[in-house]
């Protein structure tokens, strides 16, 4: 059985289709969803994809969290529905408090669209559980928000909760830690700034995303 | 009546700010000395209607935690000042 | 008064006249503005429209041709594609960051007008040199604008180019070229029709941007005080969320069939829109003009009507399908209001309230058919002659080749990892490549057609300074043999013509020659010009920029399957030089470096061209070369100097006697690495194509060395090519 | 001496500001009320040395028209303080 994953929309969202189309491919059933309606029907689980919701004015997630589908997400994921977060959808679930930490701009002060190279570094997560620890995937960054930023005790909170699921072997943002990737306390919400729907094709360059996604839907799968 | 407010959003101290950090860099390439401990925030402006300051005041301070700032990372100076 | 007012806007007498003879009357200051942003240079292409009928422009694949907002043209499979370039050159001076945002934000608007929705966009650049304060201020600018602008909207940039060169150190070229994609009944041209309908304002609010030229009249005609005049901003700021909420709105009142026309609002805002959508139905409008949602208090008619703020359009609905069209409004956030009705007259009316004062009234039509055209005079340059005699082969031969090499080794990288490049998973090749590649899926349906749309821009402004005509028909044959290299096969064209002053006849002289020479290519390579746009007065103090004619070709693979083979070769394979001998070095970019930019240069042979093209199409077809670039920029040298940087892997070269045929850049030309097993393979279909080539060396180690020439390590040409950028732009710029 | 410098860098009036328009959306859509024109723009503070006040002044005021602003969009709220 295929697991219905729910894609969101909100005005300024741009990865909503590449990301339907990833798991279309992966044997999926997506939809999207939009970010104005309160109820987001019979789903396994949701994704908040890449993009300027809102244009990120003011700052990245900052208008998007207030949106009425975050508050039906903050249930679902409370009752442990999983949920990830991909780029801009990573930075929506920092502002929504459903992780930790925020992310500011790049240190190099750049947009930047580029492969990089990431270790999963913990398989317990709805986003990770099918791959292997210290496995290396080549994976696009597209972002100039995406400088994991948090406070010294939330950082050891995470390391020693073992929730941070995906480092950069090369840092290129800034991040703390070298954080790619984070999940909460139940790690049934993710978090991560690289776009595994990118690294989903032969013809892409990468197919080191399919066992990120697949991870997700298995994660789906089992809520159902 | 109508308040002007002004507000100042900075980065935490402890938190790197890559943007001053670049423009403290650059001053030093184009030749200006002396300049140090470049900090750069955004500051919003707007006018608000309240039925006093207080009110006005209290309505900015939450639209600031809230909204305007994300707390983990950033801090807010606010000035409101009544329009003549 | 009129009198004293129309040369301050830009109008000549003789164009006064013709407008009093339009109208039968003296026009009033609304109509006079309407008037001169619509006769401007850049609305009417008043100089340039004459030549640009020599260009082919027909094809049984056309669907639009020029003339439209974007050329469209059929590639099968129910599929249309949109494709327009424009330049941004001006305000990108003045502006860079808005300047360029704006170029790319209007470039896109062009494309979903047509119902298109825009897939990719690239990014032809040239500034002035690095080293000088200023180029590298508008440089950082103008590419961190298209950076902004262009992910947040959210259309991948996949190519384009970044020069720098003394020609345009007072005058930047910025141009933007957009594709869009459509299934082939969504196609909807920008006309008004069916008397009773109604004309929507979608987007933005209107405000006092871009008003600069007209804004003569307000001080002129109504008594405010000069100062105010000068603070009017001529400056737009571009607003990506707000054009990504119209695309998705846009494109969701097509799908939906309830738009009967749209239009841009681009140069000359409102006044445009509404006469162009008129006349081009055939029809007439009541425009409104208190209807329209304005964003500062006290604006003038001819203000509002000649406004250019960004990120408007104008749709045609019938009254029936209103309610729903301001409700998908609503849905994406978009401001609506019904600004005109279509009429039976002819007449652009512009009125004070519906059925209130009538302010203006104008032939919609004269706006822009009537506009001038003008036959400006036309002279070759005095020195042509002896130009001509001054060959760079007489150049002193460089003391330390490696050194010019590595002067003119630059990776555009910088640039282009500040673009979000793959965006919609089609990017099979992104920058970087020899041309972009993506892969064609169908608009509706998202199902992979299993072929590939192929891009490439180029420019040459070095060959077009020495011969206008022969370097543009040289810049058509680039992109042609770009598109080879990436298995493609061309299918249209568009171009952007940038050139200097056209009151200047030797001016005249080079877009007359570029237009024949580009004509000449087309006609040889049947290469159909769907649209263009023309960019003139490019100059700084009286200083022209060189020639600058820039191509947007797309071209179709049919199979693709795999990722074509790109720029890297392999441990072992022998590397083979397809096409004629080198000839000459005027106009390379080795003899500008000099400061030698004069000589000449002779006509290519096209159907020699055309058989490179054909083998190289299908060596890549067949999968015999590893890897390929064709010589162009840096002649011989670059190329393989390049190819060794990509696949961090040296070389031996023999066969190249001396610094001509290293730098040389004469045409036709395609290096190419092959595995040793298939060389009978290959040689085979270079004799059937009949092509000369010649075996000039092998790859190996992590030397590149050319046989009594030069020996440089691979590192050393890697560490120059990625760090010219870098060093140049990356410690923060200032304006010089 | 060293002074401390506050600059605040807004965009000119006229100019459109979508930041400013789009959080004015996102207030009132937030339920506060009463909250109009808002603009936003970037402050940048920074501690420089010299030898008076008026050297001091004429270096940050170069700093901005060179590198800080675009005088054609931007304009400038420069304020020197010495440091005690
Ligand atoms: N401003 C830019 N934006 C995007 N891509 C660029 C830019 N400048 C250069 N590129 C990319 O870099 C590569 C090399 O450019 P260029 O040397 O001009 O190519 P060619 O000589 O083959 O036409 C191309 O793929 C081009 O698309
Ligand atoms: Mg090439």
């Amino acid at each position: 059985m295929s697991p219905n994953i729910g894609v969101i929309v909100f005005p300024g969202s741009n990865c909503e289709k590449d990301t339907i189309e990833a798991l279309t491919d992966l044997g999926a059933s997506p939809r999207l969803l939009w970010h104005a309606d309160r109820d987001m029907g019979n789903v396994d689980a949701v994704i908040i994809p890449g993009g300027f919701a809102h244009g990120d004015y003011l700052r990245p997630g900052a208008i998007a969290r207030f949106s009425p589908a975050m508050e039906a997400i903050t249930n679902f994921a409370e009752n442990g529905g999983p949920v990830l977060g991909i780029c801009n959808g990573f930075q929506v679930l920092t502002e929504a408090g459903l992780l930790p930490g925020a992310l500011q701009k790049n240190a190099g002060l750049k947009f930047l669209c580029q492969e990089v190279e990431l270790r999963v570094e913990n398989t317990n997560s709805v986003l990770t559980s099918q791959a292997l620890e210290g496995q290396t995937l080549r994976i696009p960054i597209n972002h100039f928000e995406g400088n994991y930023t948090c406070s010294d005790e939330t950082l050891h909170e995470l390391q020693i909760g073992h929730r941070i699921i995906l480092k950069y072997s090369e840092n290129p943002n800034g991040s703390v830690a070298d954080i790619a990737g984070i999940c909460n306390d139940n790690r049934n919400v993710v978090g991560l700034m690289p776009h595994p729907e990118r690294a989903c094709h032969t013809l892409l360059g990468s197919t080191d995303g399919r066992v990120l996604l697949k991870s997700f839907m298995e994660g789906a799968h089992a809520k159902v | 009546m109508v308040y002007d407010a002004f507000i100042e959003v900075n980065l935490r101290e402890g938190i790197a700010d890559p943007q001053g950090s670049t423009i403290e860099k650059a001053t030093a390439n184009l030749g200006f000395e002396g300049v140090v401990n470049v900090r750069v925030g955004k500051c919003i402006r707007f006018q608000i209607e309240a039925e006093n300051e207080v009110n006005a005041s209290s309505v900015v301070q939450e639209l600031c935690d809230r909204f305007l700032t994300n707390p983990v990372i950033e801090e807010a100076i606010i000035k409101i000042q009544v329009v003549e | 008064m009129t009198e004293l007012v129309h040369r301050s806007l830009g109008l000549t007498d003789e164009e006064l006249a013709k407008i009093i003879e339009i109208l039968g009357r003296e026009p009033n200051h609304l109509e006079l503005a309407m008037y001169s942003v619509m006769w401007s240079e850049h609305c009417s292409y008043k100089s340039s429209r004459i030549h640009l009928k020599r260009f082919p422009t027909e094809a049984d694949h056309v669907l639009v041709g020029p003339g439209e907002n974007a050329g469209v043209i059929d590639v099968g499979d129910g599929i249309a594609i949109a494709l327009r370039i424009e330049s941004h050159n001006h305000p990108s001076y003045i502006e860079p960051y808005q300047g360029a945002a704006t170029g790319v934000g209007g470039i896109i608007r062009d494309i979903f007008t047509m119902g298109a929705r825009p897939i990719a966009i690239m990014d032809p650049l040239r500034f002035g040199p690095l080293d000088d304060a200023r180029s590298r201020w508008i440089a950082e600018g103008v590419v961190s604008g298209i950076s902004g602008y262009g992910n947040s909207v959210g259309v991948p940039n996949v190519g384009g180019e970044i020069v720098f060169d003394q020609t345009y150190i007072g005058n930047p070229l910025v141009n933007v070229l957009c594709v869009g994609i459509m299934p082939k009944e969504r196609l909807v041209l920008g006309q008004a029709s069916g008397v009773g309908n109604l004309a929507v304002l979608l987007g933005s609010t209107t405000g006092r941007d871009g008003i600069g030229g007209v804004s003569v009249l307000a001080s002129a005609g109504f008594g405010d005080e000069e100062e105010d005049a000068e603070k009017r901003p001529s400056v737009q700021v571009g607003d990506p969320f707000e054009e990504k909420r119209l695309i998705e709105g846009c494109l969701e009142l097509l799908d939906e069939g309830l738009v009967i026309g749209i239009q841009d609002l681009g140069g000359a805002g409102l006044a445009c829109a509404a006469s162009e959508t008129a006349s081009r139905g055939g029809v007439g409008m009541d425009f409104n003009i208190s209807a329209v949602p304005q964003r500062e208090s006290g604006m003038q008619p001819f203000e509002i009507m000649t406004s250019e703020s960004q990120e408007r359009m104008l749709a045609i609905v019938t009254p029936e399908n209103l309610e729903q069209v301001f409700s998908i409004c609503r849905k994406w956030e978009i401001k609506s209001s019904v600004v005109g009705k279509v009429t039976s007259s002819g007449a652009l009316r512009i009125i004070e309230d519906f059925g209130g004062e009538v302010l203006g009234e104008v032939p919609a039509s004269s706006l822009h058919e009537d506009a001038p055209l003008y036959q400006r005079p036309i002279s070759k340059p005095d020195d042509m002659d002896e130009a001509t005699a001054d060959q760079a082969t007489k150049l002193p031969k460089p003391e330390k080749i490696e050194d010019d090499l590595f002067d003119l080794l630059i990776s555009p990288s910088w640039v282009t990892s500040q673009y979000d490049s793959q965006l919609f998973l089609n990017t099979v090749i992104g920058p970087g490549g020899d041309a972009a590649v993506l892969r064609l899926k169908h608009p509706t349906t998202g199902i992979d057609t299993g072929r590939g749309l192929a891009l490439t821009t180029d420019g040459n402004h070095r060959w077009c300074a020495v011969n206008p005509r022969v370097g543009a028909a040289m810049t058509v044959a680039e992109s042609v043999l770009n598109l080879a290299c990436v298995g493609a096969t061309p299918q249209a064209l568009v171009n952007c013509l940038n050139f200097g002053n056209p009151e200047n006849p030797v001016v005249m002289w080079q877009l007359s020659e570029a237009v024949d020479g580009m004509a000449e290519a087309c006609h040889a390579f049947q290469l159909p010009v769907i649209g263009g746009n023309v960019s003139l007065y490019n100059e700084s103090q009286g200083t022209n920029i060189d020639p600058t004619p820039v191509v947007g070709v797309i071209g179709l693979i049919d199979e693709l399957t795999a990722v074509p083979p790109g720029l890297s070769w392999n441990e072992g394979d022998r590397i083979i030089l397809l096409g004629p001998e080198a000839n000459g070095l005027c106009g390379s970019a080795w003899a500008f470096q000099k400061g030698h930019r004069r000589g000449s240069l002779e006509m290519m042979d096209f159907d020699l061209h055309q058989r490179v093209c054909e083998l190289t199409r299908d060596l890549v077809a067949k999968s015999l070369v590893t890897g390929l670039h064709d010589v162009s920029s840096g002649g011989l040298g670059v190329c393989a100097a390049e190819m060794a940087i990509h696949s961090g892997i040296g070389c031996t070269l023999a066969r190249i006697p001396d610094h001509i045929s290293f730098f040389s850049e004469s045409p036709s030309r395609v290096l190419v690495a092959v595995n040793s097993e298939v060389i009978p393979e290959v040689e085979e279909l270079v004799t059937q194509y009949d092509v000369p080539h010649a075996r000039i060396g092998l790859a190996h180690g992590d030397t590149f060395t050319v046989k009594n020439l030069l020996s440089v390590s691979v590192p050393d040409l890697q560490k120059k090519w990625n760090s010219r950028l870098v060093d140049a732009l990356d410690g923060g710029t200032a304006q010089g």
